[in-house]
């Protein structure tokens, strides 16, 4: 048993916390207005290594599941937003491994990488690939409905400047399909808590392009599971900065004759709040070393602690945030304070890749099957 | 026991109603995406003020059709007649019609020419002259006008005692220095309702209100805030730099202030108790727009619903409608009490606790319904969002309504009770 | 637009509370433990008539859906479960309207009716009746399924001296069925919380015995609300009895030097339930007032408003009697205090007649179709 | 990083599954029905005795192998060993050997033989021939002996540092006098540990731990509480009427409390440490026997479910494994700290914050997936209910941890926090 990091992950935690305060939360402000990310900053984060942490293997990374959730919750601590401009493989990346060791010879070339959830979209893949990976895809038409209609729209945090992404992988639950960028088209938008990054609209321009390969169930819930493991670790990223504030704020401002957390109302809110995200943050980090155990179909309970600490980790967020704003009252709703930027960065994350409502369908179909990962049954 | 809502308000919220579909929504989706208030010479404003609208929530008093008439302790917008659902009161009226206009667009609600949050302590502390002089432009329906109110001070937020904008009283009348914060439409306004103390050192006793008028030497606009959202109004702070006021800017004389130690305080205080529920019913408002987006996605778009996940959006639609049926009661029953003249300090505070948490859960919770699409910033939901967040700071957070809550049923023992 | 109770109704609310004050509160213990009311209490109770405002004017009742509410919550207030001993009629009064309206002649005893939902029992009723009574009712057979299982074993709490019930009735979406005392047989069993009362499973020994009427959905949904409504009242009379020790209790007890209540969190955390419970009272009593406007068959929106309430006082009251328990610390676990009784007694409610799922269930069916009660729809 | 369970530790947990099984669940369903806790003399114990059951959660010192090594600061239950994961750790595995006899039931499992609460005290503060004297009963292993801890008195409960209970010293001694209630199994203790002040006007500094025996003239039952649940075991309240002491009843004599003036309080409260998630994990063993209860019914019950009532029911019960595994990792984690003789107040405390309300939660979800029969005295879900509630209350409330975590994050800073 063993609750530490490794002294190696350590001082990688401490490099990406002062990358995040010195490189990206002093501008996170400029950032989100311009939309537009320095290029020291670009390459200082390119050196901090995160995009191998979750590639595969077959790619040159190392795909460690628990440095990347450790790493990306430190960056996400200094500006969220910039970080999923940053972070070209991001949610992704088990997707992208899938697809390496299943369809072969596939290259990265280390641009920007999109993961859409099938049920999210609008699009029915279907339950198998075609044999004739010539024939045209029925059930991949359906996939036009990627981008009609507003509420299956499909909405990336991303850098306008990015152009078109390297890869669009949809995932259903036997089924990952890819699409290559001349089957895509982009259109920039604005995603609401994602100025830093701005937003864009993604559109599958050539449904009939979709390449596709058959997954087991097991596999589809551990791209999944990559996927929920890297929204955890961003949402702990921005609750903890929002908590980190509103105690030095709560520690100076004086209300009613007394600091406002000398009130032991909002100290103790601010306590269900702050075990609340270190409860998250152990799920997480417990679900990262589990992934790292396993392999992409793992029978360790990886993936699905992942999604266990997914919830968590969203409500957490909410709530975290939510007391930020709250224990710095009107201030709170201002942009001159970070906490508002944070506020609407957990709630725009909690929507994307599924969202609850995706982890619950996915933990549904699991849970009465899945092994009590701690005790042997009785 | 009767919760129907009689015609004559029906006919209020059918007319926000209107101009909330035609103007309010579009000017405040432009107002949020251009991140500039609605302009004050928008061609919008002169139809409100001729509409007479401006006199909206004023009450008869504030009308003027019966000026001779003070408003009873209760009543901090006019009308208080005891009788039960008087059709006189106003406070009900101003109610859902916040939840109307709000629902439709809050921030562009808010921006509306008219006395604002400067009416109700006019109409309750005021003199007759002073009611008669400053409504009067509002009466005229000439142009629109707007007023102002102004309490919160950059070291005082929630801590209404603790404003330290000082008031000096000479041979010539009075000098404020100081600086106010978070005072909506301030920029545009008229006049300005300033709180201000003798002497801090006095606490409440000290307490006065003043009336500032807009070209006074030493007003100064200093900052238009930056909100997360609500941005079709200006939410301003400004200076009081010696301000030189005549006598009779001290709303309601030195007469009204020797009746009791702290009537300048409870004057602030009892305004709250008519601004809670309806900033609660804005909440509601907000929280009816989210619920009728989500509801449209599933009356009309079956497709990217399984079965269960449709069947689960249904149960959080149950959710989101529990929030609003309930929290609008409570607003009503505040609104109702006020009416009534009877007191509802308490009915307040707890339709201000419920209402706005359980509005942001509903417009998170439609926000799931639509998935992915919530996310966007030009989606009416993300907007919502944002602009429902205030409604649990301004007036007094949750916590704030909690203090005055848990005073009411346990009463004050301990140190920071 | 009234939101007061007219002095009749007010009357009628300080002749209960004496009562709860006097005959009830003072014998809550004795009562759970010997599980005997004297034939005093049960006199002084029948002459508040309580029954007659559940029964529909045909059996010479005022069916006054708001008196019923404001009766039943301050009885409750006393002893919720030595009420449910105490009333005959119970949540099943709008069945029996219902029964009365539909089948016609039968007359009503004065004894003790059972309510059941259909889907709680494991039973499936035919979507409309035979057309022949005479004709064995295939689906009724199924209704055996009501005694055997746990998951569905039919509990209602009931005083054992009671003898068979005079009707159980199972509700159904578009069928009541009704089994007459010779259909039924009854053994004791302990209803956890309730045991005042005791509690009784009712079992079916013949199930042809079932005679049923076809009832529409809205009139099921309105028989629902009937028991949505009692429901409600039970539990905020047993929530407002836990607040009222809680705050009698905290404001003299000291910790830490000061009274429990005069910690701020503490009274936040009170300020809280009260104001919750307030919320539901309202809401409960809107929708009894809503009840009384509309016939069985309702478009006033009463019972969808009584469905609302409904979750409203489950939620507020669980949160009211846990907060009762936990402000008198280990003494709030006690059988001297009355919070651990109030306490189970929520929990126990909170499961009965279909509980919060199958409000949900009803609610869900009609929650797009439902109209706005108080705003005209744009 | 490594969350995998030792083969030893799972070796005591499998035991433990298999008395739960045969014996702490049909015993404290049997306490439940009959209200009385097991009789001390059933067979039972005897065999619980002979199994050496009684050392465990004494760790290697208190088993008598290591017995000259000292429990260094932050390890109240022995072992001690700074390598991480070190097997001779025994905090955690009393974590997960906690968790698994409340799984089959929490009441039976206090009730068990054993030094209890009063085994932590005794280990960390007393003396080589205290620790030798007391705990040798339990390595006999002959019958089944007790002992108890006592700390609430009935003027004071969380707040221990108000404890009034007066020790005296004399020539002859120590006399003890005063009343404890909430002391669990103290009816049938060997010995008690009893927390007493020299004068309460010394706040903490005047704290001392004494071991008062059984037989001491004055030391009387006074009555034995009447519990919502877990009426397996006696929970009392004992009166000390001038209990003369002798001298080495002291715990750790006079020269302990030499070493720093708070040092009978910090002993109190270092006990904590240890049983705070010892108790967070008992409410993980309740709510997994929930869990199990419910997903057995949809496991083998389709009929009663229609598609979409099952479906929640199933998205029920994996938020209920959600706070399972998340609260035991919180457990887990707050004894690894103590086995590696880091500090884990804070970490302990957001276990028991965090575990106890999830408990309940998980609970009550899962009777609601059981539906009406959940309500049965005889279903074992209404018993878990009653039983999980106490989790939240015993060794601090919720409120409590709430005190202790903010104060760690936030410091001190108001009249109240």
């Amino acid at each position: 048993m063993d609750f530490s990091i490794p002294e190696e992950l350590a001082e990688l935690e401490r490099q990406c916390r002062r990358f995040a305060e010195k490189q990206l939360r002093p501008r996170q402000r400029e950032v989100e207005q311009t939309g537009e990310l320095a290029p020291a900053v670009m390459s200082a984060f390119d050196s901090l290594g995160l995009s191998g942490l979750m590639l595969p293997e077959s790619l040159g990374g190392s795909a460690d599941a628990l440095a990347a959730v450790v790493a990306l919750e430190a960056v996400a601590w200094g500006d969220a937003g910039a970080l999923m401009a940053l972070d070209q493989v991001g949610p992704a990346g088990g997707a992208l491994a899938a697809w390496q060791s299943h369809s072969g010879g596939h290259s990265y070339g280390g641009g920007r990488l999109v993961l859409a959830m099938a049920e999210q979209t609008g699009a029915t893949l279907p339950e198998q690939p075609p044999r004739d990976s010539e024939q045209p895809a029925r059930d991949s038409e359906q996939l036009t409905g990627v981008s009609g209609e507003p509420a299956g729209g499909l909405v990336v945090p991303y850098a306008p400047g990015d152009g078109l992404p390297e890869a669009l992988f949809v995932l259903g639950s036997t089924t990952l399909a890819m699409y290559p960028p001349d089957a895509l088209e982009v259109s920039s938008t604005r995603a609401g808590a994602f100025d830093a990054c701005g937003g864009m609209r993604v559109e599958v321009r050539d449904p009939r392009a979709a390449e596709m390969v058959a997954i087991g169930p097991s596999e589809s819930l551990a791209i999944r599971a990559r996927a929920w493991s890297w929204s955890s670790a961003v949402l702990l990223g921005i609750a903890q900065a929002s908590l980190d504030h509103a105690v030095a704020y709560g520690r100076d401002r004086i209300v009613f004759g007394t600091p406002v957390l000398g009130h032991q109302a909002n100290a103790f809110d601010l306590a269900g709040a702050y075990s609340g995200v270190e409860a998250a943050r152990l799920a997480t980090r417990s679900a990262a070393w589990r992934l790292g155990m396993a392999g992409p179909s793992d029978a360790a309970g990886g993936p699905w602690l992942a999604g266990l600490a997914y919830l968590e980790a969203l409500r957490s967020s909410l709530v975290a945030t939510d007391l930020g704003v709250q224990l710095l009252g009107g201030h709170g709703y201002m942009v001159d304070e970070p906490v508002e930027k944070y506020w609407r960065e957990v709630r725009a994350l909690s929507l994307l890749w599924g969202g609850e409502g995706g982890a619950l369908d996915c933990l549904a179909a699991e849970v009465l099957t899945s092994a009590d990962p701690l005790v042997v049954p009785g | 026991m009767d919760i129907q809502i009689d015609e004559e308000t029906l006919k209020a919220v059918e007319l926000v109603r209107t101009i909330g579909r035609e103007f309010l929504r579009p000017l405040g989706l432009e107002a949020d995406r251009t991140n500039r208030p609605i302009p004050p010479d928008h061609p919008f404003y002169e139809l409100v003020a001729k509409s007479g609208y401006m006199l909206q929530g004023l009450g008869s008093e504030g009308r003027g059709s019966s000026g001779s008439e003070r408003a009873p302790a209760g009543g901090a917008s006019g009308g208080g007649s005891r009788r039960r659902g008087g059709s006189r009161g106003s406070a009900l009226r101003n109610v859902l019609v916040a939840e109307e206009g709000s629902y439709w667009d809050r921030g562009a609600m808010v921006s509306l020419p008219g006395p604002g949050l400067g009416g109700p302590p006019v109409l309750r502390m005021g003199t007759e002259a002073q009611r008669e002089r400053l409504l009067a432009p509002f009466r005229q329906r000439e142009r629109p006008v707007w007023a102002a109110f102004a309490m919160t001070e950059p070291g005082a937020g929630s801590d209404v005692a603790r404003i330290t904008t000082r008031a000096v009283r000479d041979a010539d009348g009075w000098v404020l220095t100081g600086q106010k914060m978070y005072s909506s439409n301030s920029p545009r306004a008229e006049w300005v309702v300033v709180f201000a103390t003798l002497d801090p050192a006095l606490g409440r006793d000290g307490h006065r209100a003043f009336v500032v008028e807009r070209d006074t030497p030493g007003f100064e606009i200093l900052r238009v805030e930056h909100k997360m959202g609500l941005r079709a109004y200006e939410t301003a702070t400004f200076a009081l730099d010696g301000c030189r006021l005549p006598e009779e800017s001290l709303l309601g004389g030195q007469e009204y202030y020797e009746a009791s130690s702290q009537r300048g305080f409870e004057g602030a205080m009892s305004s709250f108790n008519a601004t809670r529920p309806i900033i609660a019913a804005m909440g509601v408002g907000i929280a009816r727009a989210a619920y009728d987006i989500a509801a449209g996605t599933l009356k009309e778009d079956f497709a990217p619903h399984a079965f269960h996940r449709r069947r689960r959006a249904l149960e959080t639609l149950v959710e989101v409608r529990r929030r609003i049926e309930v929290a609008r009661l409570m607003c009503m029953r505040a609104a109702w009490l006020l009416d009534c003249g009877m007191p509802n300090a308490l009915e307040a505070s707890m339709a201000k606790l419920y209402a706005p948490p359980a509005a942001l859960a509903a417009v998170q919770a439609a926000a799931q319904v639509l998935g992915e699409a919530g996310v966007l910033r030009d989606s009416l939901v993300e907007k919502l969002a944002r602009d429902v967040k205030a409604m649990d700071i301004v007036e007094g957070t949750q916590q704030i309504q909690r203090r005055v809550v848990s005073k009411h049923v346990v009463g004050v023992l301990g140190p920071s009770a």
